[in-house]
């Protein structure tokens, strides 16, 4: 397949950056302000919540596929964006910081949409937004936070690796 | 379906009272072994069985604690299961403990002609460590202040300062009303001991600005130890009648202070004498409504004159 | 009943433009005598009559004047009829004038990681005179900004400040947008040239915090003439691949600035030998985004050190 242009791979490495560096920001708040500190002992809550890791098998180094890669990233990016709106309202503390990951990760999928279209493998219609877990009580929001950020966070790891090969 | 559901007896208590919870498993959480030992971990703390487990009549299975002291202003309570070798939190509550709020004091206001608003402030008490609202009631009243004619809307602080500012369009002038603090958080209430007063018998007044004359020797005899001083009221508080106070002592040496009282507010030409002690006095001066009730200005600047 | 009204033809218009207006005095204005003289004054200026007075079918009189340079930015005509030994002025209409605005020019933009806006600068043009309003506009466009995709809310500016900050919600980053100011009063509108930005291509980047590294001689030998460095990114913009400049003069003497390029944005330990013609150096380093389009930051706060 035809090399990715460099600028999109030096952007899209930049966002991934831009976007883990606000994650670790939001993860150390939500474990100073409500000492949600172990993602690990929520994994229980997660299932019951519905809280799932977004695939990015076609992205690994062993099984790297760009073009699979590029729409897994899209949907996961997606489903991470959708994932954030439906924490708003977690807390006044951490709303700001949560505010901006949401709108990096929505412009790092925009990076990548475009991306796709300009390679012709963009799907004709924009994906819909799978049902998001709804969250009855404050303590499941922020568990969802903690959870939801740290998928994100192994996700962006792979991606970044993906990335970095393709430079 | 959510495993886990911590239920707490008060969640706000006042700091060092106990509080009591009980977190709930309900049975048909699928990933759990039958009858899993429930704990306990207070924000970062260690993790901790409950005072008493039970079964409950629907299998579920109920543990309960009792913190006997709540020394925390805000602490997170976690309600967990050993998983693997190591923990899944089902819930979580937020405790809160501090202080109901004490009657605030040194309630005093001033009136501003420059803002045309009364402005004011008291001191808040010790700390609640709980969200507390203040807020500056009033209402207008006759002469005695008994009576409550008609209140006015509520002043609430801007951003948790210890201070309000009722602004003109509320305040009857030349009439007396009522003010009071009411403090408030989710403990209890207070209030500050109640002011009766007319706003105009607050005017923050500023003091006249002091010029010193320079008379033409021809016209005004030169006499040793003399200076000739002028004063115009403060623009602002030009309409209230006031009486005014001049204090002088050399610049050095920190000789007590010379009053001349009951001077008028306004004054073209005035001579002042028997400066002999220093070639250089320092002058200030100040004014007070009167003979209506008033309260003192601040001295003005001090002026460093040199007598004849 | 009102006795005069005045009309004017256009109640703005560009300075040194002329203008006409008309004053009719109807007849059922008792107190005035049949047919009155109509006179016209200009701000505090003389008392003239029209150019032309008439009489309409209806029986009320009508002056007509024409000022053929309106001079004055914002000035009132008064309409008046003699009134015993002085005047009375029936009515009186605001006269304005002024410039349509220019087109804003020197638009630039700069992306601000730490409030996450983009604010946009730019020139205002000539003095208009009259009520101008600015309006920052801009749409999302595709890689080549030909084509709008979707547009952004205007921003306006703060009391007629000529910047604009755009916040993060509006922006989509990582892609190419369209701005522009467009200027608006009365007598027309304009607009400045349109920039074609990513705002990530313009951020507001700040230099590193140089150190100078204490070295261990016993670890590392001393050079004479040498300095060890250190550097680490500017927080906010830790991101971003970056590549940095050093620049170093002996401190006084004013000799040329030494440049060090292509220097990575972080740095642990970094020699700097040569140092030779001064005991004391001034040193400082400034960054660049690298290899994506970027602004080079300010130059660091300058260092003074002496090396070994």
């Amino acid at each position: 397949p035809l090399p990715w242009p460099q600028s999109f791979l030096l952007k899209s490495l930049e966002q991934v950056r831009k976007i883990q560096t606000r994650n670790s920001e939001l993860l150390e708040q939500l474990c100073a302000t409500y000492k949600l500190c172990h993602p690990e002992e929520l994994v229980l809550l997660g299932h019951s919540l519905g809280i799932l890791q977004a695939p990015l098998s076609r992205c690994s180094i062993q099984a790297l596929q760009p073009t699979k890669c590029l729409s897994q990233l899209h949907s996961g990016l997606f489903l991470y964006q959708g994932l954030l709106q439906a924490l708003a309202g977690i807390s006044p503390e951490v709303a700001p910081t949560l505010d901006m990951l949401q709108l990096d990760v929505a412009n790092f999928a925009t990076t990548i949409w475009q991306q796709m279209e300009t390679l012709g493998v963009a799907p004709t219609v924009q994906p819909t937004q799978s049902t998001l877990p709804t969250f009855t009580s404050a303590f499941q929001r922020r568990a969802g936070g903690v959870l939801t950020v740290s998928h994100l966070q192994t996700f962006l790891e792979t991606a970044h690796c993906a990335l970095n090969h393709l430079v | 379906e959510s495993c886990g559901h911590i239920r707490i007896s008060v969640p706000i208590v006042r700091l060092g009272d106990p509080v009591t919870a009980s977190c709930i498993i309900s049975p048909n959480c699928s990933k759990l072994d039958q009858e899993p030992q429930i704990l306990w971990r207070l924000q970062d703390g260690p993790e901790q069985p409950g005072d008493r487990q039970r079964r409950l009549h629907d299998g579920s299975q109920e543990s309960t604690i009792t913190l006997p002291h709540v020394n925390h202003t805000k602490a997170f309570l976690s309600c967990l299961v050993p998983w693997a070798n190591s923990f899944q939190v089902l819930d979580q509550a937020e405790l809160q403990a501090g202080y109901p709020p004490a009657s605030p004091s040194n309630l005093s206001c001033l009136m501003y002609l420059t803002t045309n608003s009364l402005v004011c402030q008291w001191e808040p008490g010790p700390e609640t460590y709980l969200p507390t609202n203040f807020t500056l009631k009033s209402f207008r009243s006759r002469a005695d202040c008994k009576y409550q004619k008609d209140s006015i809307t509520d002043c609430v602080p801007k951003d948790r300062q210890n201070t309000c500012s009722i602004a003109r369009k509320h305040l009857i002038l030349y009439q007396n009303m009522v003010v009071w603090v009411q403090a408030e958080n989710v403990l209890g209430t207070s209030e500050s001991p109640k002011l009766c007063l007319d706003p105009m018998d607050v005017v923050k007044l500023e003091p006249p600005v002091l010029q010193v004359l320079d008379m033409n020797p021809e016209l005004v005899p030169r006499q040793p130890g003399c200076l000739w001083l002028s004063w115009k009221p403060w623009k602002p508080g030009e309409f209230i009648a006031q009486e005014c106070e001049l204090r002088y002592q050399p610049q050095f040496g920190g000789a007590n202070w010379t009053l001349v009282s009951h001077l008028p507010s306004s004054e073209d030409q005035f001579k002042l004498c028997g400066l002999h002690q220093a070639p250089v006095y320092t002058l200030q001066i100040r004014c007070i409504r009167s003979p209506l009730p008033g309260l003192w200005s601040s001295w003005s600047p001090s002026l460093q004159l040199r007598p004849t």
